[in-house]
């Protein structure tokens, strides 16, 4: 049974030094107050990979030394620019980063999710990826005749990080359109989630409800993190905090911006 | 704010903007299914301009969106969609593009500690392939942009005759001119250059090279009509995904 | 647009002799008053393909006459015994089938959905299945060595035929946990859709059910068809007529039994 | 019907199902998560009588199970997490099984116009090599169903070394007895015979080869709490999924 965690703290307990953690796209709820504790917990040295794009969280996570090794399809802040910490960790090496594309990450993790060793997906041949992609490879169409292509290795993360609008007390979680989440928990050795809120009662007592229900089956632990996506926000329910991401923009474009950042915003607030 | 906006909405000059999104329309033609995909405010416009003077067709899929969006099984879906050939148009950028239609989205110098780093491919290494229709979208028209060969190719313009590729580039659009692109040829060709900008200077800010007709038309003015719906019914529409670009361009916020 | 049909039978028409139709699991909500209606209708030559069973719909439907080809896991009436017109056709040669196992056809709907030419599975190797399933093939793991593993062809049907609780009037479909009806609308060129009811309101405004909603996008036709898969269970909605089911298994052990059902289920009975 | 029910409901005497099911549950041992698919009364007995018995451990999925089934992922969902190794016991029958391990469920004779046609392979040819560990159940032991070799091969017992394989057979149950599976070997070993069946019996019935023990155990008798279990936690949720076969052996129905 999934651990109802009494802090973030607790249910980031299987997040530890270079694990591969896997990180949702920046518009599916990102679980940002977790990623400051994950901060603060002080993790090093992690396989960060984002199904399939991130923005100020693997940014953070990057310019506070967390990461090794990035494999993204994209970093951005969006309409606030480049991501400052990630750009400047990619050009003078500090990451090594693993360039992907984004139905690249889908399949890979669809094929750890189904369990098989490899998914096959169209495009990339002639795309400089593919030079530096040893682990992708490019195979003949069995079904074809001079047919060539790709093959990609299932991703298998040892834990997924996500957060959602919702989960009951058997750990159910209420996901919603998000459905790369459940593909993200099935692909995962382990998913810790933080929720707006636990409610009562069972999601999956109720169809409406269970058709956009992750089963507490996969899940490690959920602890409650209300407005867990602060600054960005949460479909559906919460928008982006515009200001916040303007200023963050503007201090993480140095180094000792960033420092000052973290130190106000991270390091000196505590998980609520 | 609203009442100076309204009392000027619809006889405000034609805005930059305005103009680029009204070119992609015309260089989309008539489909099924438009997808725009992040960071894409003017193709975005253009898109929702098609289905504006459509009446609610073409199916439009802002990838940021949750109202102009119909995904339901979550990120995958657009590539899936795309992957089946339902989406007819998408729109890539690059940092770099060069004369056969390659988009970088990478970085430019040594690929593990580059000179610059662009934020990475997105799904350009997929979509690129599939999709029959992709617009090329870039306002900074320079030789710093519009480059001889891109340092690194997120997705080429083409591919060898055997590589599965139904999809791929039609048009590239910037702030200055439409090159219209032949697949056969993988070479732009100057198709009209905007009002304000000249043959001669797109000739002295492209970086590759490209068929210069002896006559090259002056983009046409966007219609009253499509002025009209791009401040009344799209820029409002705009503004859920692009608060910041909406505010800018037309003064709008979300409804 | 999809069409919001006036009868069953408009809807059906995309349906046409020797097409490849997709039909879903006996569990999953069968549009079995569509299926009367296809049998009415006199439709011929269907290349039949289950995702990954069915139990009266296909048996129905190989009875009537209306299948050449049928492509499944197995039919069967689960506690009413044996399908006894599968059983049969298959027996005289009458239908020619394609065995196959339940993750084989959610695979190759998958590799359909993702527009990919074929899909790995694990599993397979030393089964009979092979042998009669030359349109599947064994290749070498590209990224193992010495590990054969079975790559099995995409499934495009022509039309995939589901029911579900609700549709609204823009086309959108609500199908709750039955996700394989999506992975089969997207694999499908035309789908056509028998409902309970036609709700207001668009359900896609509300997240809640919007999680559970096949999008109008992928949908040629809906209808209504109220009780429209009885004599079996809409999950969540009604329960299966059990004393139906044991009078059809009954009759249709004979051919003139089945006659007899058809005359006064089927034929005598137009939609309602 | 409820009162009488009632009246008797610990003291019956134990039934064949209830022998069987505790045999199962027993077999399994201590697992995280039992799933059960179609037509498969007594191995749902058995899995739900393993949460009855662990306060709701065992995870138990019935595939036909609307309340038993924590699946919202559609019908592959099942053969997914199995391939994820998340499915620790799974279940599988035959028209025919064999010897080896093999099970036949598609027919017997001439592929194309078979003497005998079963329903179908159902998940058997990927759940029998993923699943660590499977039951074989067939309440009909003989040696029409016991046979030396299958006419065809839905699943096989076992494979060559090299073929990823992290599951198969680990038992298998009949009406007479409990056969215990040696993958290595890909052997039966009779185990226990169940209480008014004998040893000379199963050899009779069984058409394939096993071994056979000096002296062979009678299948134990279900405890008291078992068949408390059975009766009071475990008919009422059966007959949801399993109407006909628990009204027939208890009299029950779904609450």
């Amino acid at each position: 049974m999934p651990l109802i965690a009494p802090t973030i703290e607790d249910a980031l307990a299987p997040i530890r030094d270079g694990i591969m953690l896997a990180a949702p796209r920046e518009v599916a709820g990102v679980p940002m107050e977790a990623t400051r504790a994950l901060i603060r917990k002080g993790v090093r040295n992690l396989h960060l990979v984002t199904l399939p794009t991130s923005s100020l969280q693997a940014d953070l996570l990057i310019g506070a030394g967390c990461v090794a090794v990035l494999e993204t399809s994209a970093v951005s802040l969006g309409e606030f620019g480049p991501a400052p910490r990630f750009t400047a960790a990619a050009k003078s090496g500090g990451i090594r980063i693993k360039d992907a594309t984004c139905p690249a990450l889908h399949a890979a993790f669809q094929a750890a999710e189904k369990g098989v060793p490899f998914m096959p997906l169209r495009g990339i041949i002639g795309s400089d990826l593919l030079a530096h992609r040893p682990d992708w490879r490019v195979i003949d169409n069995p079904f074809g005749a001079n047919d060539p292509i790709v093959v990609l290795p299932a991703i298998r993360p040892d834990v997924a990080l996500i957060h959602a609008h919702m989960a009951d007390r058997a750990g159910n979680v209420w996901i919603g359109r998000q459905r790369e989440l459940a593909t993200m928990a099935h692909a995962s050795a382990k998913t810790v989630v933080t929720v707006e809120k636990i409610v009562d009662g069972n999601l999956l007592d109720d169809p409406m409800a269970a058709a956009g229900t992750l089963p507490g089956f996969y899940i490690e632990a959920v602890a409650v993190a209300e407005n867990g996506c602060w600054p960005l926000g949460l479909p559906d329910h919460y928008g982006a905090d515009l200001a916040h991401l303007g200023e963050y923009a503007r201090l993480a474009a140095t180094t000792e911006g960033f420092t000052r950042y973290l130190e106000k915003y991270v390091h000196a607030r505590r998980a609520a | 704010m609203q009442s100076h906006a309204c009392l000027n909405i619809d006889t405000a000059p034609v805005r930059d903007e305005e103009l680029l999104a009204d070119v992609i329309t015309r260089v989309i033609g008539d489909v099924r299914h438009i997808a725009v995909g992040n960071a894409s405010p003017i193709p975005a416009m253009a898109a929702l301009l098609a289905r504006a003077r459509g009446g609610g067709v073409p199916y439009v899929s802002l990838l940021q969106s949750r109202k102009h969006n119909f995904f339901t099984d979550g990120g995958r879906e657009l590539f899936d969609c795309a992957g089946q050939g339902r989406i007819d148009v998408f729109f890539l950028s690059g940092g770099e593009i060069d004369g056969d239609g390659n988009v970088n989205l990478v970085g430019i110098g040594d690929y593990d500690k580059p000179s610059v780093r662009f934020p990475g491919s997105f799904g350009s290494a997929h979509l690129y392939y599939v999709v029959p229709k992709v617009v090329l979208f870039r306002t900074e028209h320079s030789r710093r942009t519009l480059v001889p060969h891109v340092s690194f190719i997120s997705a080429p313009g083409g591919n060898a005759p055997n590589i599965h590729r139904p999809g791929g580039p039609i048009a590239l659009v910037t702030n200055r001119c439409l090159f219209a692109f032949d697949r056969q040829r993988r070479r732009f060709r100057l198709e009209s250059v905007h009002s304000g900008h000249s043959i001669a200077e797109v000739a002295e800010q492209t970086g590759f090279d490209y068929d210069c007709p002896e006559t090259v038309e002056v983009t046409p003015r966007p219609s009253d009509e499509t002025l009209r719906l791009l401040r009344r019914v799209v820029a409002p529409q705009l503004a859920e995904v692009y608060p910041q670009f909406a505010a800018a361009v037309f003064g709008a916020r979300a409804p």
